[in-house]
C-alpha cells in the first residue's frame, strides 16, 4: 500500500522506520531533530512499538546497545552535541557486532554550535568518533523521499551486516518538506539473529548466548584471541566495502566539470548543474549515497578522464579529504563552503547561485 | 554408604575455574554464587538475562550459563532498561561495580529509579576500584588508602561514602533496595534471601529492586583475606549497615 | 560420627583461610608448610569425624575449591 | 503575471516571525501536492527565538525540484512593508514583488521587477484582526498569479481548521478578500 | 636543574606536566594509563597543585573544561573508551577556544577492547571524533624522554593557540621504563590570559568575561555571529598548520624505501632501518612529532623522488590514510599493521623483525 | 516632589532587552531578577562565577553582568568544580534547567554532591524542556501533556516526578537545599531569601547549597500566563511542595 | 494619595498580564485593546492615585516592562 | 659468553606471572643506569590476570637505543623450566638460554644457541625460600655474562629493601649466589 503525503525530512525518518520494521526508538531531544524523536512518541505507542525518552544521548546509545542484543531492530536520533556523547558506545557496538540505527540530522558546530544546519560531522560518521578504527555504514539520503527509502535500507544493512548504520541529514533535509510516498521496500532475505539474547531456553540450540564488546580478552568464543576477532572484522569491513557502494551520478558522463555533495547541498548542487547545462555548460555532478563506503573509484576515473572537481559542503571542508584522496592530485578541486554561505536570516545557507557562480570560474 | 553432594559447583555454571581468575579471597565469586543459588532456586536461568557492568564482577562471563551482554562502564541500566521494555517477560537483571554503578554510573542509576523501570541491580561494593588497580571509589571509608588516595580518602577533597543502597530507597520507583554481605554464614544466606525477594519484585512487576552486597578485596585493602572479614565487620558495615532500607509491594 | 566428608581441591584453592575461619567443628585448618602447585598455602582435614556436612566451607570459599558431601542411608 | 499551470512555481514568503509567513506557505504546499507531482517548501528563520526575519520557500512542479532553495523567485511575498529593501534582491529579473503596505517606506530600488503594495493588514483590521492579514496576502498571491485554484486552499483551510468553525470562517473570508483584492491590483 | 630518573613513559606524562607548569589534574582510572593517574594523586597534592579523580571521563573533560576557563594550566588522561566519552566537550573546548591537554595512552579496540598497547585511534585524534569538523593539535612522542617534552610544549601550544592539544601515547609507551633527565623547557613568552574567568573584578579593564561555545548563535562580542566566529576559526587553525610542523627524518636523505611510524612503531621501526642499513639497504624513517599538522609535503616530496614507503601501524591502518593522502598515487605503499603482530604473550606486538621482512619483500 | 526608582534594572544588568528573549509570561528572568537582587545586596558581583548550563536560563548570559562560563549540557557541576577547586576564593554557582540537572546532569549533580563541593546550584524547574520545544523532564507531572508525552505522563511507561530539592538534601556534603517559586510576591521575597541562605553558606565554605525554583512557561503548558501562575499553586507546589529541606552550618 | 508612580516601556511588555494580577491596589488592569507595536496586549495604568510604589509589579514582570518610582522629600 | 663493557647489552628475562621476572629486570635496569647512558625495560605479560606468561626486555647501551621491543636477544633467561620451548626463539643465534632446571622437560631444539641449566629454585628452597630464586637466576644471568657489576645490584637491592632488613639481607645472599654458581657453571 502505497500513502502520499507531505511531510518534513525529520518525519519521513519516522516513515521509513516504520516501514522499514523498525521496533523500537530511544532519544534525547535536541535541536534540529527534535520532530523525529516527536514523531515516535505520537506514532510508536499506539502501533505497540516502543517509544523511550532517555535522559542522555549516552543513555539513548546505551539503550540501543541493549535492545539490539535482544536482536530488535532499534535506532535513535540526534544532533551534533548529542552525536559526541555516542561515540563510546557506538564503538562498542560495532565491535559486539550489533546491529543498529543512528541518525545523525548535522547542525553547526563545534561545540554547543549553531542550532540550524551544517554538514560538519563527516569525517565522525565515516570514520566513527569513538576509540578502535571500527566502521559505520553512513547513508546520505537527499530528500525526503529518500531519507524514507534510506531509512529501510539502514536498517537491512545494519542487520545484514551486525553493524551500526549512520543516516546523515542536515538542519535543511530535516526541516524542508517534501511530497513523500510511503510503502515497505523489499531487500531480500535475511538470517535469522540467532545470536541474540532471549533468555537462554528459547535459543535454539539451548545454550546460553554472550554478547561481549571486548572479543578476545577472555579466551571465550567465537573470538578465542584479539587477533581472530580482528581478522574478522577486518574481513567484515572489506566485504561491506566492496558490496554497498551507492552514488548517483548525474549529467556527469563526459562532463569538463564535476560536482560532489551529498545531502542538501547536493540539491543545491543539482540545481547550479541545471544552471550550468542551460548555459551550455559541460557540468555534472556525483553524489555519494553511501559516504561510507566512499565512491573512491569512479571519481578517479572521471579525474583520470581529466575533469575538474568542485566540492560543495556546509563545513570547512571534510568532504573534500575524500574527495582529494580519490583524485590523488590528478585534477584542480574546488570548494564551495559554509563561509559562502549566503542570505540573511540564519547564518545563511549555501545557495544554487553560489555554486554556479564557483562553476563559472573554475570552466 | 551413599553420598550426596551438599555444596559443589552451581549448576549454571559452565567454568567454575573461572574463578580462578579472582585474587586469593577475593569475595566476587561467592557472591556469583549467591545468585546462581538464587536463580537454580527459583528456576529462572532459562528467563534471565543478565546486563554486566564493567568491573572484576564482569569475569562471571565464563562461568554463568546464561545469557549476558557486556556493557558499556556504568550502562548496564540503560541498556537493561531498553531490553526489559521490548521484552517484559524477560528476567533482566544487572551486576555492577560499586565504581561502575555510582560514579560513572550515577546518571543511567538516577534514570532508572526515575523512570521506575521493572529491572532488578546487585551491585558489589568492595569500596575501591578493584579491576583498574585499587583507586577512590565513591564507596571508599574516610582515611582508606587507594592508589588516587595514597595518604587516605579525606573528606575536605573527596568527601563521603556514598550509600547506595539507602539512595536507591529514597526513589518512588525503587521498590525494594538491602546491603547484605557475604562476611559471615548467617549473612550469606540472608544476602541470598535479598537478592530472592529483588528478583521476586521484578517477577511481579512491582518496580526497581536493588541489592547491594559488601565483598573482600584483599589485595586492594592491603589486608590477609580473614582480616578483610573482620574488617567488614568492624568498620564497613558501621558505615553500610546492612539490611533492608525498603521493601513494598508496589510503588506508593 | 561424621555426617559427611569434603573434597578439596587444590588446584583451585588460593590459600585465602576462609574454609578455616567458618567451619564450626573446627574440621579444617590451615597447613603450615603444604603448598599447593600455584604455592598458595592449602587447607587440610584435621578432624573429619566432627564434619557434620553443614556445606559453610563450601559455600563460602572463593575459589569452588571444596566439595561437600552428605551420606545418605538409600 | 499569470502563471501557466503546470509549468514549475515558485515563490517566497517573507517577513517576521509570528506574522503567519510559514503557515501561509505551507497552505499553498498543501494545496499545491494535489495538482503537482512535487511540491517542496522549505521554511528557514533568524537564530534569535522569537520576531526574527523569517521565510519560506515554496516549488511546485511535475518534473523533479532539483534544489528546495533557490536565490530568486518568480515571486516574493513580503509581509511586512518595512523589509522590502531586504527582500528585493529575492526576485528574479522580470518577476513580482507583492509587498504588504503597512510599514512600507523605503522606495523600490530596481526597477528590473513589477512591484504591487497590497493593503492587507488595513483590510485584515476592518475584517476584525490583523491575524489573518497571511490569508489575505496569500489570497492576493493566488488572485494575481493563478498559481493554483483557490478552491485548492479553501480545502486545506477545512482539512485544517474544520473544527474551530469561527476561525475557519475567518480565514476562509480573509482568503476570499484577498483574491479579490489580487484580482482588483491586477486587471 | 636537571634531574635523571628511570621511569616508565606514563610517569614521565606526570614529570613533564610538573615541569611544563601545569596546575591540575583531571581523571578517571582506565588501563593502560592508570600510573598516569597515581603519579599525580601521589605527586601533586605535596606540591600545592590539584589533583582530582573524577567520576567519568564525561566529567573529567568537563572539568577542563571549568579550569581552563579560569586560566589554569590543566590536563587530563585517558585510554580509548574513554576517549569516546570525551568528544563531545573536547569539542566544546575548541570552540570555546579553551586550552588543555588531553593525553591519549591508545589501548587496543573497538569497544571495550583489550586492556593492552594499539595504536587505533589516530584518526579521531587527528581528525577531532566529535561534532563539528575541529581540530586538535596532536603530539606523538617516540620515548620517554620525548613524552616528557612533548607534554611540556603541548601545554605551551594549548595556550598559544587557546586550543585543545593531544599527546598521543599507547599502551607499549606508558609501560616501558627508559632513562629521563627532567627539566623545565623555555618556548618563549606567551600573552597574558585576559580572557579568563577571574570574578569580574579582577578583570584588568574591570568588564565581565563571558565563555562561550556558541559563538555567533546570540549577538554577543566578540563574534557576533557564527560566520564571523568560523572565518577566525579557520585562520587560526591555519596557522597552527603552518607553524607547528614537526617530524624527525632518519637517515631518510636519498632512501629507497622509508617507513612511516609514530609512536611506540616507530622505535620499533628505527631498529628496522637499523637492520637494513646493516644489510646495505637504503632505507629511512619519518617520523612525524606532530600527527596533526602532518608532514603531507615531505612526503609527497619523497615520493616525487621516487620512493616507495611502508606505514609501520599497530592498527589495521589508519595512519595509512595520511600517508596515502600525501603520496597521491605517486609511490607503493605497504603496511605492517596489528595483524602482522608476533610474540606469544599479550596478544602480540609488531617486531623489528617483521617489519624487516617486509622491508625486504619491497625492495 | 523627587522620584526615587524602587524597582528597575538591576545595577548587574548589562542588557535588560535580553529578557525580550523569552516568551511572554515565561518566569526565568523573574528568577534571573532575584538572583541579581541578592548578588548585589551581597555585593559580590565582582566574585562570582557563573556556570551555565544549557537551557531557556542560559539566555541570562546576554544580561548578567558578571563573569560567566556556558557549559556543555549537564555539565555546568563538573565545571564549577574543577573551577572551585583552583579558586577556592571565588564564589562559584551553576544555574541549570531542571533537565539539565536532573537528566542528563544527574551523573554530575550526584558526584559533586558525593564530594560535598563548596559550590551552589540553582535550577529552574518549569517541568519540562522549554528550550527544544516543551519535552518531557524528569519533572513533568503525571498526566502532563508534552510533545514527548503526547497522552500525557503515565507513570508506568516515564515513572515519577523527580524530586530534585529532596534528592539532595539526602546528600550528606549538601548543607542546604530548598525549593522556592515565584508565582507570588510572597514566594518571590522567600526565594531570595533561600538563594540569598545558599550563597552565604558557600562563602562560609560549608558544602554544596542547592536552591530550586519553580518557574512558569506558558507556551509548552498551553496555558495564558496568569492561569501559569494558579496551575503553579494548585498542581504543582502539591507535587513540588515549597520550602527549605536542609539547612546546616556544616556537613554532619 | 498616590506614594509613587510607574513607567510601562511598552517595547518590553509581552501582555502577560502578571502586573494586573499582583498590584493589590488594582492601580494596572490590561487594555482591551491598546496593542503594542509587536502585537501584544498592554496594561494600563487605571488608579494612580493608589499606587504604593511597593515595587511588586516590577519585580514581578519578567519582561522589565515597568519601572516604579518611590516620592520622596528631599 | 662474556659480555664487552660499553656496548649494546641486551637480555629477555621471561617466566609466568609471580616468579618475579618483573622485578629482576628491574633491579638490572636500575644497575645498568649507573654505568650507561640509556637503558631500558620493556615489560609484556598475558591479558588473563594471574599466572600467565610474561616476560621483559633490559637493554642498555651507550648510543641511543632504537627500540625497547627485540625479537630476539643476546640472552634469554628462562625462570620456568617448562616453558624453554616458547623462548627459544628469542635468543640471537650464538646468544646463550639460562634457564631454570625444575620443570625443564623438553630436549634444546635448537643447537644455535649455549644452553645452561641453573639449579635455581633448588638452591632458593635450600636457602629458606623459593621466592628468592629471582634473584639467584639474576646473579647467575650477571656472575656468566659479567653484563654489569654485582655490586650496583647490590646497591639497587639496598635502596628497594633497606628498611627491610631480614628480606634484604636474604635478597643479597641469593644474589651473591648466584654469582657464585654463575661462575661455577661457567669457567
Ligand atoms: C569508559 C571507561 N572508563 C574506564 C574504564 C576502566 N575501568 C574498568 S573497571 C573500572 C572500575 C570498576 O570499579 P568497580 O565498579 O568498583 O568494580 P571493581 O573493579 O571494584 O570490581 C574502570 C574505571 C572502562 N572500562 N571504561
Ligand atoms: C548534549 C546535548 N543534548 C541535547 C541538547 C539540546 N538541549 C538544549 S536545552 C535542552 C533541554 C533543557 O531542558 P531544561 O534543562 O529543563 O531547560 P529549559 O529549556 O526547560 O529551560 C536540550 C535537550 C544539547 N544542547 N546538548
Ligand atoms: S581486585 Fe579485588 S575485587 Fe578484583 S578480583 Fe581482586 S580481590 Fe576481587
Ligand atoms: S576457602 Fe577455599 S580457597 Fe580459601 S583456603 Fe579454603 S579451600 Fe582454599
Ligand atoms: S561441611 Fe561444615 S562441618 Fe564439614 S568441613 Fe565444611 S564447614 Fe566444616
Ligand atoms: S520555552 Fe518556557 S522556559 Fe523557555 S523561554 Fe519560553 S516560557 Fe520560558
Ligand atoms: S508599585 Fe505596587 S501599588 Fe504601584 S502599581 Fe506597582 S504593584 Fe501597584
Ligand atoms: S507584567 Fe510586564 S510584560 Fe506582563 S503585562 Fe505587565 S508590563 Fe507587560
Ligand atoms: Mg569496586
Ligand atoms: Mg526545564
Amino acid at each position: 500500500m502505497v500513502e502520499r503525503m507531505f511531510v518534513q525530512g525529520n518525519e519521513a525518518v519516522g516513515w521509513g522506520a516504520l516501514y522499514g520494521g523498525c521496533e523500537a526508538f530511544f532519544g534525547y531531544p535536541i535541536t534540529p531533530q527534535n520532530e523525529v524523536t516527536q514523531w515516535f512518541a505520537r506514532e510508536f505507542p499506539e502501533r505497540g512499538r516502543v517509544f523511550l525518552q532517555s535522559q542522555s544521548e549516552v543513555a539513548s546509545i546505551n539503550m540501543l546497545y541493549g535492545a539490539a542484543a535482544g536482536g530488535f531492530r532499534v535506532m535513535t536520533s540526534t544532533s551534533s552535541p548529542g552525536w559526541g556523547l555516542m561515540q563510546e558506545t557506538i564503538s562498542h557496538c560495532a565491535a559486539a557486532e550489533l546491529p543498529c540505527v543512528i541518525v545523525l540530522v548535522q547542525r553547526g558546530g563545534s561545540g554547543a554550535g549553531s542550532i540550524r544546519h551544517s554538514q560538519m560531522d563527516y569525517i565522525t560518521a565515516t570514520r566513527g568518533g569513538g576509540g578502535g578504527g571500527y566502521k559505520n555504514i553512513v547513508l546520505a539520503p537527499g530528500s525526503v523521499q529518500e531519507t524514507h527509502d534510506l531509512m529501510q535500507l539502514s536498517f537491512y544493512l545494519a542487520d545484514k551486516y551486525r553493524n551500526p548504520t549512520v543516516v546523515l541529514s542536515d538542519g535543511i533535509l530535516g526541516q524542508v518538506q517534501e511530497s513523500l510516498e510511503t510503502k515497505t521496500i523489499d531487500f531480500g532475505p535475511l538470517e535469522d539473529k540467532d545470536w541474540a539474547l532471549k533468555g537462554r531456553d528459547k535459543n535454539k540450540d539451548g545454550k546460553r548466548r554472550l554478547i561481549n564488546s571486548a572479543y578476545g580478552v577472555l579466551p571465550l568464543p567465537p573470538y578465542p584471541n584479539y587477533i581472530s576477532w580482528l581478522t574478522h572484522i577486518k574481513k567484515k569491513y572489506q566485504e561491506m566495502e566492496d558490496a554497498e557502494l551507492r552514488y548517483e551520478a548525474y549529467k556527469a558522463e563526459g562532463a569538463d566539470l564535476i560536482l560532489v555533495a551529498y545531502g542538501y547541498t547536493s540539491r543545491v548542487s543539482k540545481e547550479a548543474v541545471n544552471m550550468a547545462r542551460a548555459k551550455g555548460l559541460n557540468v555534472g555532478l556525483i553524489r555519494p549515497i553511501t559516504v561510507w563506503p566512499f565512491p573512491y573509484e569512479i571519481i578517479k576515473e572521471k579525474a583520470a578522464l581529466g575533469c575538474k572537481f568542485l566540492v560543495v559542503e556546509d563545513s570547512l571542508g571534510l568532504l573534500l579529504e575524500d574527495v582529494k584522496i580519490a583524485v590523488q592530485g590528478r585534477a584542480e578541486i574546488g570548494l564551495v563552503s559554509i563561509l559562502d554561505r549566503h542570505i540573511p536570516t540564519d547564518g545563511g545557507m549555501i545557495m544554487p547561485g553560489r555554486v554556479f557562480e564557483e562553476v563559472q570560474k573554475l570552466l | 554408604m551413599a553420598k550426596k553432594m551438599v555444596t559443589g559447583n552451581p549448576a549454571i555454571w559452565i567454568d567454575p575455574p573461572g574463578a580462578a581468575m579472582y585474587c586469593p579471597g577475593c569475595q566476587h565469586p561467592v557472591v556469583h554464587r549467591v545468585i546462581a543459588d538464587v536463580i537454580e532456586e527459583m528456576g529462572i536461568d532459562g528467563e534471565v538475562i543478565c546486563m554486566l557492568g564493567v568491573g572484576c564482577h564482569a569475569f562471571v562471563q565464563v562461568a554463568w550459563n546464561i545469557d549476558m551482554l557486556s556493557c558499556a562502564h556504568g550502562r548496564a541500566l540503560d541498556s537493561g532498561t531498553a531490553l526489559k521494555r521490548l521484552k517484559p517477560e524477560a528476567i533482566v537483571f544487572t551486576v555492577q561495580g560499586d565504581g561502575d554503578c555510582i560514579a560513572i554510573g550515577a546518571g543511567a542509576f538516577v534514570a532508572a529509579m526515575t523512570r521506575a523501570e521493572k529491572i532488578t541491580t546487585i551491585m558489589y561494593n568492595n569500596t575501591n576500584y578493584g579491576t583498574t588497580g585499587g583507586q577512590l571509589a565513591p564507596t571508599t571509608l574516610l582515611g582508606q588508602k587507594t592508589t588516587t588516595t595514597p595518604r587516605g580518602r579525606d573528606a575536605s577533597v573527596e568527601g563521603y561514602p556514598a550509600h547506595t543502597a539507602e539512595l536507591a530507597a529514597t526513589f518512588r520507583g525503587t521498590v525494594y533496595s538491602a546491603r547484605g554481605s557475604v562476611h559471615t554464614p548467617a549473612n550469606y544466606q540472608r544476602t541470598k534471601k535479598y537478592i530472592k525477594t529483588a528478583f521476586q519484585k521484578q517477577i511481579d512487576g512491582a518496580g526497581y529492586s536493588f541489592v547491594e552486597v559488601l565483598v573482600a578485596c584483599p589485595p586492594n585493602w592491603h589486608l590477609p583475606p580473614v582480616e578483610c572479614l573482620d574488617r567488614i565487620e568492624n568498620e564497613l558495615i558501621v558505615e553500610f549497615p546492612l539490611g533492608e532500607f525498603k521493601n513494598e509491594d508496589k510503588i506508593i | 560420627m561424621a555426617k559427611g566428608e569434603i573434597a578439596i581441591k587444590e588446584n583451585n584453592c588460593r590459600g585465602c583461610g576462609y574454609c578455616q575461619r567458618f567451619c564450626k567443628p573446627e574440621c579444617i585448618v590451615m597447613s603450615e608448610d603444604k603448598l599447593s602447585s600455584l604455592g598458595y598455602i592449602l587447607p587440610v582435614v584435621v578432624n573429619p569425624d566432627e564434619c557434620t556436612a553443614c556445606g559453610i566451607c563450601g559455600r563460602m570459599c572463593p575459589h569452588y575449591a571444596i566439595e561437600v558431601y552428605k551420606y545418605v542411608t538409600e | 503575471m499569470e502563471q501557466k499551470s503546470n509549468s514549475k512555481i515558485d515563490v517566497i514568503m517573507a517577513g517576521l516571525g509570528g506574522q503567519g509567513v510559514l503557515m501561509a506557505g505551507q497552505l499553498l504546499s498543501w494545496a499545491a501536492l494535489k495538482e503537482y507531482r512535487h511540491v517542496s517548501w522549505l521554511p528557514s528563520y533568524a537564530v534569535e527565538k522569537r520576531g526574527g526575519l523569517c521565510e519560506c520557500t515554496v516549488i511546485f512542479s511535475n518534473e523533479e525540484i532539483a534544489s528546495p532553495l533557490i536565490d530568486q523567485a518568480q515571486t516574493v511575498v513580503v509581509f511586512d512593508g518595512s523589509q522590502l529593501t531586504t527582500f528585493e534582491p529575492r526576485v528574479l529579473p522580470g518577476g513580482m514583488i507583492l509587498t504588504e503596505k503597512t510599514g512600507l517606506q523605503d522606495e523600490q530600488k530596481s526597477k528590473d521587477y513589477e512591484l504591487v503594495e497590497v493593503p492587507g493588514l488595513e483590510t485584515a483590521v476592518s475584517m476584525g484582526g490583523g491575524q489573518v492579514n497571511n490569508l489575505i496576502l496569500l489570497g492576493t498571491y493566488v488572485g494575481i498569479t493563478k498559481a493554483i485554484s483557490p478552491e485548492l486552499i479553501q480545502a486545506e483551510l477545512e482539512n485544517k481548521f474544520g473544527k474551530k468553525e469561527a476561525i475557519l470562517e475567518q480565514n476562509q473570508k480573509a482568503f476570499a478578500k484577498g483574491i479579490e483584492l489580487g484580482q482588483a491590483l491586477k486587471k
